[in-house]
């Protein structure tokens, strides 16, 4: 735990800065490799660079509301946040960002702040298949962030501690000091638990593209799209993050960074091009027969 | 000093005087009868106050000396049930005179007569004596009932006399075997020569106990006074119920003193069961006399049974014994003269009573009186009553008393809830213009106060009337004329001043408490400066929660502690009857409140040890013993008011129900009164097992099971206010829980439920209220798309929301952070799981109480429609700001509480560190400002960028959206609202099934088929109530052969 | 015009009454107007850069040509490949394509969806249906010029095209964006109410508001 | 001897009891209870008496001297006659009861007079 | 049957009660306390040579009142139910035809009427003296009534000079009782009169006054009973 200095505002924005740009490649890298299965050659690797600016550079925009115009904005501060309250690089000053602000608790619950904005500005629309869109997530992310609750909080018995960078500091040292193997039931919990998080197959039902077109974010375009779509290539990673950094022994430095997000976000992108979708009740039925009672074996053995 | 002879003498004088009257002269009569009961009243009142410090003095008769003469004996209880016959018969007269008028002077004279001869059966020592009167009481009685205009009267008279022949029998065949084994007939002689330890004497013994418990109408061998009670002259009945019964209630006394404790049982067993038999059977009444006949059969029946217990009761057996007869007696004699002003004869006739506040008052009073409820004396008495029986180790009576008070209870409440709720079918049934007989209701009522302050100047543990608060509350009743605005600011002010007098004296943790039930309770009375008019009965009901919460926190002992409980439950449920659809709903609240109130004195009784009461500090030292059933009881006591699973299915009704500015009351307050308890409990007790089962684990489970479904079936409500509702019971399981872990941080996030839940569910409350009173419906999906009509409604359920959730920055987080600091070091993981779904749940109810309500598509109807009224709105504000305080700097509230809390738990360190802004635990840290700054730069700075970049938006209207490339075709079509989550419903609404609901369901209506069933064995037939009496004899014979 | 768009009269909670105008209450009125270019030619020739590489198509089809696009998903042809995706929303596309014939009843439609696309969008009429009603040029229910209802940036003829067709008319969007001469949106708000005529004269039972936001 | 009159008391009650249990009409029920008041004071009369003693009256035959030696019991004579009367208002209280019920019925079976019943 | 069963049953229960006390029964060889102050008391204390006299009218006096109440309450209750305004619903039964008297029964009433009265203020005026007394007395003067009535049903009585003589004599009773509260031991003390000689007509204090009361008014309670019951008109 450190205090606050202000130097810690441009390091920050480095990291954001780093994230944002490493996120919009990784995104895309995603998109070719699913693009490869399909034996597609799929979008150029700098394709969400030009969606980006060409959204912020739409010329007309409609506005439902404040709660709709506010939406994005919420969604996007999430992510952010969300990224900035988790240090990024072990053991480095720079990118610890400002986690002095709370411990994992507040990264846990920060989760929801941009959800609920959006779900917000989703139902300001006044378009149903928002409301519709919003009522599968919250459903689907209710079971879904179950089993990943169980295992925070069994990692946490582990180290005995709230805080993440103790956590990580705890699995220094060697490969096998990693959770992932000095308590396995956390982690495949938690790495079940992620795909649901992730809007991928099998669990895109909310965004079914052409039954409810693409759900809550229906009536978005223009730069609210734009916001929504920076939040996207944010929001992935700064979960991968967290779940690093309990999970997988954190990162020292970018390469390793750079190279546990990938595979880790390459985990749900697998899963994801193998299984057809889910419906919401099915994914719901799965995650509490599958997920939850690896989450449960978990703190109860931990 | 007057002979008690008198009494004897000069009504039979009266009555052979007036007889010479020729027809013409009735008037003269009914005033001469009316002077001589009024005389003899001020004549028993003086013996009141003369034996009220002298011993018993005996009378003799012949100038003979017992047992060779009939002699008297006036005592205290003597002179003070001579008081209550006359007065009975004196008010009694008042309420006849047109029958009697009607009747002719001679039915002045059988009721005179009639009223001598209880006089008699109470002052005689002789038991042949003792036959006669009975005989007397038995004939005028089947004079009387001529009153009535009923023409099925003379048949009910007839079956009496039947069956007073039958007792008539046995009582000579037993008075002669007794004269023959002892010599004498005189009571005390009786004993003296030891009556029942003969075999002839016994059996003598048996017959004439048994023939004057027949007259107490014991179960089965009762349904001829059922006939009578229905069939008779109220007034009459009163006479009946009130006097007769009291008298030979005290002749069962006095032949019960003959033989030693071990013939008690013979009372207490037959008194129980009539007790509870009769309250059963009057469940399906619907005949507002005849159910008022099985509500006497029962209190008599529990009169008696207090008689059986006078071994365990000591000194305190005619204050129990008193207490409970004389506040059966006033409440009954009140409601049987009610009756005579109420034309018709079914429980929803009495509608009619509706829009006569002192009627309902009065009627409030009667049943309060019967029930027993604070401050009337048979509160008093039941406690003691029940402390004896705890002490003695008889708990099965305990229970059955509980247990048929209970059902009194349901009855009488759902009596009172069809008064005031239901429609009256037409106006004026009520007889008009009868100020005489309401004058006889409203001296009733002053003597049913009167005697709840006497009981309380008796009373050793304590006066009910010598609390402020109290006084406070009570005084609303008198001045509940005054407009709603002035009554709200004297409440506001009460609330605050009381606040402000007596913050110094409390700890931490009663600083809390008391600063939520004060102060919180003034902010939420500001919106109700909203109501114009007079808003009668308001105002008592309400202080009277407020008084009785705060009495609550400031208890000491056991005592003070229940009363305070039992007066903020009948405060509470007051509230709750208010609102419009509320009747069923106040009904099951009223029910568990006060089953759970009877675990709770249960519990105190059995942590009494025998005692009268406990300090509650002192529960701790319990004996080992019985301090896991204490601990049991309690909390399931205090459970049913945290509305804990399987205790909860009166929460989502009533607060659903209530009125606007009453939800936020009884769901943000009156919650933590449950709270407080186990909290107290939980404190002083600590963890206690129960045949190995360790009960706080017990606590977690369900406080676990509470958080999640009740929050699982908050979002399966259509209702907004019902979902409010349910999400209680989730939020009271997690403070339930909180406390259950039993560790440091689990008390300090119950602490911050108590203080948080307060203030969003207060502002949900108010928030919805207001919404629901504008648009008319509670129901969601009418509803969509209000936020731009009510921006301020929506920024308080909003802002409350987030708390809900614990989403950081609000406060709500604060509370979620201790969680999982607490649960860090809990022993047990499983029900943690549980928790954990709990909480995302949560998100679904919020989520879709905001949006169906203030987002998608606004309703034709609802195009015009306002922001709330202006004082709704101004407790939301407040609660606002609060929220953004708590959030900002929680410690201002919680610092002190967790330091006091560190005491309990000196062993481990567990406490949080206040130090500068962060706060930090063992396993983490938090700092709420640092949170709240970044959050706020964070969304500010891309508020900012978006409106740059989108700085020319279209505003457009509702219908404006992308559909399919067509367009909405009416709001109502378009708002995706109702069975918000079908999908979750598909996965887990196996979960919601109302299994609680049913179970207790099939509890009532097993109780109603029992009823029902079982009343039937009085056919009306007087040949077959005679054969139940011989059953009932030859029963109770054979059950004696077995002492 | 459909009832429930007609003047109704309502009763609200509190027991007054007044009247709700659907057309007016329920959808915005306003017309649309000319968006006018970045400030700065940087800036628009970048955004203009972006547009024509990131070609958001609105997955619409109106006729038999809607058969055509399928392929270009495909490994055969990958259109993603140049930036082109599918969006289900018009909200977020940029391109709306009118494959083949186009019959009176989907026109309603069609306009609905163009006028709910953000500025800059673009129209493509695909086949020859759509210049001069091809094959159904004398049918009761067809419209045989797209021009006259909606500002068509350009045409892709043939009966079918095939995909290969399609991705060379993209390409020729994508040269005509970048040289900034594919402003349809603006000409369509420049000659609003020519267009509403025409669209009028052949939809009889016009029930909308005049633009559909 | 005094066994034998209690004993034939105690039948009388049984038997008056038997038949107000038994028949339904009211008349009935009322002689049968009257039979059972005759078997009442036949044990209370029994009980007080004892053998080869004479009625408790002092004159000629009894001096008040060997009264105690001479006489019975007289206080079950007195509550004898206090019953008697108390049993003879009561008959008669039941016999107008009985008159009135069939003015208004026409029927004196109890078991028709069941309005009032549950 | 069940009916039946049952109720014999119960009876048998009863029965079995009797049977107990009917075994545990000894009949007393000497009198006991009670009886024994009577026996030695009375004569000396209230000069009653009729013990049974003594016990009904002194010593158990209240229980005496409270008969004569008893048959008063009685005769005003059976006033209240045969004559009060009836209701809806009742049905008012023909005159019954009535056989005319015999010849015998009418001569020998003339004759015994006045023979029974006055044996009946015989004997409760010997109350205190011989066996019988007031509600002796008082039945056999309404026996003279009785009589009356079966010669001629349709004969009317003066029912006013029944109540009042009813009423008065209970007044009376009443009156002497408080009395004794004043001038002698308690209430319904006899001795408010001289005790006189043992024997004596006018002996043994008020009890031949309370029983000439209770004489009268129970005959004319019975009277009035019976003419009650037997007539059908209604009140005068």
């Amino acid at each position: 735990m450190q205090q606050f200095e202000w130097i810690q505002i441009p390091y920050s924005l480095l990291t954001l800065f780093i994230v944002l740009n490493f996120g919009l490649l990784l995104n895309a890298l995603m998109a070719k490799i699913a693009a490869r299965v399909g034996r597609r050659r799929g979008i150029p690797i700098y394709q969400n660079y030009i969606d980006l600016i060409k959204n912020y550079g739409l010329r007309t925009s409609i506005t439902h509301g404040i709660m709709f115009y506010l939406g994005p904005v919420f969604r996007l501060a999430g992510g952010v946040g969300l990224l900035l309250f988790v240090p990024t690089l072990y053991g480095s000053e720079m990118f610890s960002n400002l986690s002095f602000a709370g411990d994992l608790i507040l990264a846990l619950y920060f989760v929801f702040f941009g959800a609920l904005g959006m779900a917000l500005g989703a139902g300001e629309s006044g378009h149903p298949h928002a409301a519709i869109g919003v009522s599968r997530g919250l459903s689907q992310m209710t079971m879904a962030e179950l089993p990943f609750a169980l295992a925070v909080f069994s990692v946490a018995l582990q180290y005995d501690t709230l805080t993440i960078s103790e956590i990580v500091k705890a699995q220094q040292g060697s490969l096998f000091h990693w959770t992932l193997f000095t308590n396995p039931l956390a982690v495949a919990a938690a790495m079940l638990s992620f795909l649901g998080s992730m809007m991928r197959p099998p669990f895109d039902v909310v965004l079914a593209p052409q039954e409810i077109p693409i759900g809550p974010p229906t009536e978005y375009h223009s730069s609210y799209l734009a916001l929504m779509q920076t939040n996207r290539m944010i929001f992935p990673i700064a979960k991968i993050v967290i779940i690093m950094n309990l999970f997988f022994g954190g990162a020292t430095n970018w390469p390793i960074f750079f190279a546990k997000v990938f595979l880790i976000y390459l985990f749900a992108v697998f899963v994801g091009v193998v299984f057809p979708r889910f419906r919401v009740e099915q994914s719901i039925r799965w995650f509490l027969i599958w997920a939850v009672p690896l989450g449960v074996l978990a703190i109860v053995l931990v | 000093m007057v002979s008690p002879l008198f009494i004897i003498a000069a009504p039979l004088g009266t009555a052979f005087f007036i007889s010479l009257f020729s027809k013409e002269k009735q008037r003269l009569a009914f005033l001469i009868t009316l002077a001589a009961m009024l005389l003899m009243s001020l004549v028993s009142l003086h013996w009141v106050f003369t034996y009220l410090t002298s011993g018993p003095v005996d009378y003799y008769t012949a100038g003979t000396l017992p047992p060779f003469s009939i002699n008297f004996r006036m005592a205290l209880p003597e002179a003070c049930l001579i008081l209550l016959i006359n007065l009975t018969g004196l008010f009694s007269t008042l309420f006849l005179k047109n029958s009697l008028l009607r009747m002719g002077r001679l039915s002045m004279a059988v009721l005179l007569i009639d009223i001598m001869s209880l006089s008699g059966i109470v002052l005689t020592r002789d038991v042949f004596n003792l036959f006669v009167f009975l005989e007397l009481m038995a004939i005028s009685t089947g004079g009387l009932v001529l009153l009535s205009e009923d023409n099925r009267a003379p048949a009910a008279g007839l079956k009496y006399l039947i069956v007073s022949q039958l007792v008539t029998i046995l009582l000579l065949i037993g008075i002669i075997f007794a004269y023959h084994a002892t010599g004498t007939l005189n009571i005390d002689g009786l004993t003296v020569a030891s009556l029942t330890h003969s075999t002839g004497g016994k059996l003598a013994f048996f017959l004439i106990l048994i023939a004057v418990i027949a007259e107490v109408k014991p179960f089965p061998a009762n349904g001829w006074a059922l006939d009578i009670y229905e069939s008779a002259h109220p007034s009459f009945s009163v006479i009946f119920s009130v006097a007769s019964s009291s008298a030979v209630l005290f002749a069962t006394a006095k032949i019960l003193s003959i033989a030693g404790p071990e013939w008690l049982p013979i009372a207490s067993n037959v008194g129980i069961i009539t007790f509870l038999a009769a309250n059963l059977f009057a469940l399906s009444q619907t005949n507002d006399r005849r159910l008022l006949g099985y509500s006497s059969l029962g209190q008599s029946g529990l009169v008696l049974a207090i008689i059986g217990q006078q071994d365990i009761l000591g000194d305190h057996y005619l204050y129990v014994a008193g207490g409970i007869l004389l506040a059966h007696a006033v409440a009954k004699a009140g409601l049987f003269w009610m009756s005579g002003i109420i034309k018709g004869r079914e429980l929803t006739d009495w509608t009619t009573i509706q829009g006569h506040p002192f009627l309902i008052f009065s009627f409030a009073t009667f049943i309060a009186l019967l029930i027993g409820l604070p401050p009337f004396p048979a509160f008093y008495a039941k406690w003691e009553l029940i402390h004896s029986l705890a002490g003695a180790g008889r708990f099965p009576l305990l229970a059955m008393i509980l247990l048929g008070t209970l059902l009194e209870v349901g009855y009488l409440f759902r009596w009172f809830g069809i008064i005031l709720k239901r429609k009256p079918d037409g106006p004026g049934v009520l007889q008009k213009k009868r100020h005489r007989k309401r004058m006889v209701i409203a001296a009733t009522t002053a003597v049913g106060w009167g005697m709840g302050y006497l009981w309380g100047t008796l009373s050793p543990l304590g006066h009910l009337f010598h609390a402020t608060p109290l006084l406070f509350a009570l005084s609303f009743l008198l001045l509940d004329w005054l407009p709603a605005r002035i009554k709200n600011s004297l409440a506001i002010a009460g609330l605050v001043g009381y606040f402000a007098l007596q913050y110094a004296g409390y700890n931490p943790m009663q600083l809390i408490f008391a600063s939520v039930i004060l102060i919180g309770g003034a902010v939420i009375l500001l919106a109700g400066f909203d109501n114009t008019g007079r808003r009668i009965g308001f105002y008592p009901a309400t202080v009277l929660m407020f008084a009785g919460l705060i009495q609550l926190i400031e208890a000491r002992t056991s005592f003070d502690f229940f009363a305070a409980w039992e007066i903020l439950t009948v405060g509470s449920y007051y509230l709750i009857l208010r609102g419009k659809q509320s009747e069923p709903h106040a009904l099951s609240y009223i029910l568990f409140s006060l089953g759970g109130a009877f675990l709770i004195l249960t519990g105190f009784s059995l942590a009494a040890q025998g005692g009268y009461q406990i300090e509650l500090q002192m529960l701790g030292t319990v004996p080992q013993s019985v301090a896991p059933w204490v601990f049991l009881f309690l909390a399931l006591g205090f459970m049913t008011k945290t509305a804990a699973i399987g205790l909860h299915i009166w929460l989502p009704g009533a607060h659903a129900e209530a009125e606007t500015d009453v939800s936020p009351m009884v769901s943000g307050i009156l919650l933590k009164a449950g709270l407080y308890g186990l909290m107290l409990l939980l404190m002083t007790m600590g963890k206690q097992q129960l045949y190995g089962v360790e009960l706080t684990h017990m606590l977690l489970w369900i406080g676990a099971l509470s958080a999640l479904l009740g929050n699982l079936l908050a979002i399966f409500q259509e209702d907004a206010k019902r979902l409010l509702a349910y999400s209680s019971i989730g939020q009271m399981g997690y403070a339930l829980f909180g406390l259950a872990l039993m560790n440091h941080l689990g008390w300090l996030m119950a602490m911050m439920f108590v203080i948080n839940h307060y203030i969003y569910k207060s502002m949900l409350f108010l928030s919805i209220g207001g919404v629901a009173r504008r648009t008319g419906t509670k129901e969601m999906y009418r509803m969509g798309g209000l936020l731009k009509l009510m921006p301020l409604s929506f920024i308080a359920v909003l802002i409350g929301i987030i708390a809900v959730s614990g989403v950081p920055p609000l406060s709500g987080f604060g509370g979620r952070w201790i969680f999982y600091n607490a649960i860090m070091t809990s022993e047990y993981r499983l029900p943690i799981a549980v928790l954990f779904l709990a909480g995302p749940i949560a998100f679904l109810y919020l989520f879709r109480l905001i949006h169906t309500i203030f987002l998608g598509q606004l309703k034709d109807e609802h195009r015009r429609i306002q922001e709330a009224p202006f004082w709704l709105i101004v407790p939301q504000m407040i609660f606002v700001a609060l929220l953004m305080g708590v959030a900002l700097v929680p410690g201002v509230a919680l610092r002190r509480v967790d330091h006091y809390i560190g005491q309990f738990f000196p062993n481990e360190g567990g406490g949080l560190n206040w130090s500068g802004m962060t706060i930090s635990s063992d396993f983490g840290y938090w700092n709420p400002v640092a949170i709240m700054v970044v959050v706020g730069v964070m969304f500010a700075t891309l508020l900012a960028w978006l409106l740059f970049v989108n700085r020319q938006a279209q505003v457009v209207k509702q219908f404006n959206i992308v559909y399919a490339a067509e367009r909405p075709y009416r709001p109502e079509t378009t708002h995706f609202a109702w069975n918000f989550y079908a999908p979750y419903r598909k996965a887990l609404g196996f979960l919601t099934q109302p299994l609680v609901t049913r179970f207790w369901q099939t509890v009532t209506d097993l109780l109603h088929a029992a009823s029902d069933l079982f009343r039937r064995i009085y056919t009306g037939n007087g040949q077959v109530y005679a054969i139940h009496l011989l059953a009932f004899v030859v029963m109770v014979y054979l059950y004696s052969k077995g002492l | 015009m459909k009832k429930e768009l007609e003047k109704r009269t309502v009763t609200g909670p509190d027991g007054q009454t007044f009247e709700v105008e659907p057309l007016i209450d329920y959808y915005c009125e306003a017309h649309p107007t000319v968006q006018p270019p970045a400030y700065s030619k940087i800036i628009e020739n970048l955004f203009n850069w972006a547009r024509s590489e990131s070609i958001w198509i609105l997955g619409f089809g109106t006729g038999c040509g809607a058969i055509e696009m399928r392929p270009l998903m495909t490994p055969r042809f990958d259109a993603y490949r140049y930036g082109i995706q599918w969006r289900p929303t018009p909200r977020q596309a940029n391109l709306l394509i009118i494959s083949g014939y186009l019959s009176v009843k989907t026109l309603k439609r069609v306009i609905r969806s163009y006028e709910q696309m953000q500025s800059p969008k673009y129209v493509i009429g695909l086949g020859s249906c759509t210049i001069n009603g091809g094959m159904y040029w004398d049918s009761y229910n067809t419209i045989k010029r797209l021009d006259d209802y909606l500002p068509v940036d350009l045409y892709i003829v043939g009966c079918m095209p095939r995909p290969e067709a399609l991705l060379e008319g993209f390409n020729t969007l994508k040269r005509m964006i970048r040289a900034g001469n594919a402003e349809g949106a603006n000409t369509y708000a420049a000659n609003f109410d020519w267009y509403k005529t025409n669209q009028k004269r052949v939809i009889h039972d016009w029930d909308m508001p005049d633009y559909n936001w | 001897m005094v066994l034998v009159v209690l004993a034939a008391g105690f039948m009388l009650i049984l038997l008056g009891l038997y038949g107000a249990l038994i028949h339904r009409n009211i008349l009935h029920m009322i002689v049968s209870f009257s039979v059972a008041d005759t078997g009442v004071n036949l044990v209370l009369i029994a009980v007080g008496y004892m053998p080869g003693r004479t009625a408790p009256i002092l004159d000629s035959n009894v001096s008040v001297a060997d009264a105690v030696e001479r006489i019975i019991d007289p206080v079950p004579q007195a509550l004898v006659l206090t019953a008697i009367v108390i049993g003879v208002g009561v008959t008669a209280l039941m016999l107008a009861y009985a008159y009135r019920l069939y003015q208004t019925k026409g029927t004196l079976d109890i078991s028709k007079f069941t309005e009032l019943k549950w | 049957m069940t009916k039946r069963i049952f109720v014999f049953g119960m009876l048998i229960g009863l029965g079995a009660i009797f049977i107990d006390l009917l075994l545990s029964y000894t009949p007393d060889s000497a009198l006991n306390q009670t009886a024994r102050y009577y026996a030695e008391r009375t004569a000396t204390d209230l000069g009653a040579a009729n013990i049974v006299a003594a016990v009904i009218v002194t010593y158990r006096g209240l229980d005496t009142l409270g008969e004569v109440t008893v048959l008063f309450l009685t005769a005003a209750i059976l006033v209240m139910v045969l004559y009060r305004d009836h209701g809806i619903g009742i049905n008012k039964i023909p005159n019954r035809f009535l056989p005319p008297t015999g010849e015998m029964l009418g001569t020998g009433s003339r004759l015994l009427v006045p023979l029974i009265l006055l044996m009946g203020v015989y004997l409760f005026a010997n109350g205190h003296l011989t066996p019988g007394g007031g509600f002796q007395g008082g039945a056999i003067i309404a026996s003279a009534v009785l009589l009356l009535l079966l010669t001629n049903p349709n004969q009317t009585f003066n029912l006013q000079l029944f109540s009042l003589t009813e009423s008065i004599s209970g007044i009376g009773f009443v009156v002497i009782g408080v009395l004794g509260m004043f001038f002698a031991g308690g209430f319904l003390d006899n001795r408010i009169f001289p005790i006189g000689q043992l024997g004596e007509l006018f002996s043994a204090g008020a009890i031949p006054v309370i029983y000439t009361l209770i004489g009268l008014k129970v005959g004319a309670e019975f009277s009035s009973i019976l003419v009650h019951l037997s007539e059908e008109k209604e009140e005068s």
